[in-house]
């Protein structure tokens, strides 16, 4: 079982989520935030394996949480989701110590699978967004 | 006294000052338009993007729960319906040039003042929990509030909290003075915006808040909310 | 030979050239951001306004069907989730100022909507009488035309004619009423349709039409008849 921590300011877009991997049989939603800054002492508080972070929250940035969650509580990984790619986030996401970087509405299918291959130590990059990324002139990812 | 050749020299400066001026022209032409787009790309995205995104997911888990808990289904379509419908007063109100006055719209609109100003924002990122009928007075509280904020508060920090009950704007200035609401003759914002608070049958709270500051508060009357707790399948 | 006080007036004349020329640079760049954010705003519109409009009609449609026809309901729920995401592709595309809307692109996406909205379509099999170079256009009308079909006519039947001048669209429901067109401050399509057709060199019309409700006509401007190049594979 993959205990899941979900953060997301947008209340309507966090309880869906939440209520669609909770569907999944391998994922347990164990904690819900909607602010940056509660995101270390929830991952802590319900050792979760991975945190589906959103970047644009209260409090501190998605991104800022990220790299202090990494740092606070290594075992858990991150995967950011965002609603749109802008310049630079996800360079500076994956800066940051996230495994992963996909839109908020991938289909859930493919979110669950994001879930599972990020808590197995894989990487996961929206192929969209890196597109994004680069048309927006971001240097491509390296791989180290 | 003068020369001749000074002469051509200075008409042949004028010349060049104005093909100078032409050129960069063109180039001011193209550099406005881009950042006009991407003014407007950034607002919409700002107000749709939250929107359609609830949309999908939503859709997505009704699809899924139509046949274990057809009573949850239907009440995430019709959330669906609801915000589809408010996305669509957004875009409108976007759209027209007389703009609207929508939660959303102001949203972007004071996120971007606030920047210009030097004031850290603190701004939901959505607004569609606001019931349809209370967005443009939700966009009026917003609007007041904040300019309030820029002019009067003296604020490094501005945060706007936004609930189905309430919105809520406070800052870290100097907070309310004696004289605040007292009636100075050439005040009319905050008296103006609890009429409009008033008359839509809620009420207007000013004073010193949580940040130190001034704190405003409007209070709107009850309404049926948007399902956002989850699923009620398992238990 | 020259004077000082005609040279003073060169310089003085170089002055005034350079003012009035950054005055009407000032003008030029509020020009251009205005135009562009309405070029944007009515990309946003038509793409937008049509796609929510359509998830407004097949959310409410499931919700009445759960019941009845859970099949049914799941088939359109589905639907609504395959057009939020594709809205929000096309957000991001306009955002990044790439997109792309065709005539028979349109007409694919019209016939699942009034379907949809139950109205009974009368459409042509193809597209392809339409100039290459109109195509995007007419695109466009289609999409605004039975957008409001589906929000206003109150329609039973709608039809799609397209020959190589003109495209017309035709419903069976109430008609224009005295405002259509008298510029309510928050009706932008037609509007903003008209625009594009006029600056392609057609023109728009709308009335009373033969199916007893409201009709729209967009008339393309004739191809040059002196073509040099021919684009087309056929005739
Ligand atoms: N955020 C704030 N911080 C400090 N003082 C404030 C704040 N908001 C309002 N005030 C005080 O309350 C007074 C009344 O505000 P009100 O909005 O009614 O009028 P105004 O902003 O002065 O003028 P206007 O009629 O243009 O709105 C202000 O003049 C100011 O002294
Ligand atoms: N097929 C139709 N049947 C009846 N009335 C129509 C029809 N099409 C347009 N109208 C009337 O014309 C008005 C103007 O249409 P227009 O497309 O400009 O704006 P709108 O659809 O109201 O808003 P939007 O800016 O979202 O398009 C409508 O509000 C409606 O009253
Ligand atoms: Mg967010
Ligand atoms: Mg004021
Ligand atoms: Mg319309």
């Amino acid at each position: 079982m993959i205990r899941l921590l979900i953060a997301d300011d947008q209340a309507l877009v966090r309880g869906a989520l939440t209520a669609l991997l909770s569907l999944e049989t391998d994922i347990e939603v164990v904690a819900e935030v909607g602010r940056g800054d509660e995101v270390v002492d929830a991952a802590r508080a319900s050792a979760a394996d991975v945190a589906l972070l959103d970047i644009e929250m209260p409090g501190i940035d998605g991104i800022a949480a990220a790299a202090e969650l990494r740092e606070a509580v290594p075992h858990c990984r991150v995967l950011m989701v965002t609603t749109f790619g802008r310049p630079g986030y996800l360079v500076r996401a994956m800066q940051a110590g996230a495994s992963g970087f996909v839109v908020k509405d991938t289909p859930s299918a493919q979110l669950a699978d994001a879930v599972r291959r990020v808590a197995n130590g894989f990487r996961v990059v929206d192929p969209s967004l890196a597109a994004e990324s680069l048309a927006q002139g971001d240097s491509p990812l390296t791989e180290r | 006294i003068l020369s001749i050749p000074l002469m051509m020299a200075a008409f042949a400066r004028t010349i060049a000052v104005i093909n100078e001026l032409r050129a960069t022209q063109a180039e001011l032409e193209a550099v406005t338009a881009e950042r006009e787009r991407s003014r407007v790309a950034r607002d919409i995205h700002d107000i749709l993007g939250h929107s359609l995104t609830v949309i999908t997911v939503k859709s997505e888990l009704a699809a899924r729960l139509i046949d274990a808990d057809p009573q949850r289904a239907r009440a995430e379509i019709g959330d669906v319906e609801t915000i589809a419908r408010g996305a669509l007063a957004d875009v409108r109100a976007t759209v027209s040039g007389v703009r609207g006055v929508t939660a959303s719209g102001e949203l972007a609109a004071v996120r971007r003042a606030l920047a210009a100003a030097g004031v850290e924002a603190e701004l939901p990122s959505s607004t569609e929990t606001v019931p349809m009928e209370h967005r443009e007075l939700v966009g009026w509280v917003i609007r007041e509030g904040v300019t309030n904020v820029i002019r009067h508060a003296g604020a490094s920090h501005c945060r706007i909290r936004i609930s189905e009950q309430d919105v809520t704007i406070d800052d870290d200035g100097r907070g309310p003075g004696t004289h605040t609401l007292a009636g100075s003759t050439s005040s009319t914002g905050l008296q103006g915006l609890r009429e409009r608070v008033e008359s839509a049958g809620g009420s207007l709270r000013v004073g010193t808040g949580e940040l130190g500051g001034f704190t405003l508060t409007a209070s709107l009357p009850a309404k049926a909310t948007l399902t956002t707790e989850k699923t009620g399948a398992h238990s």
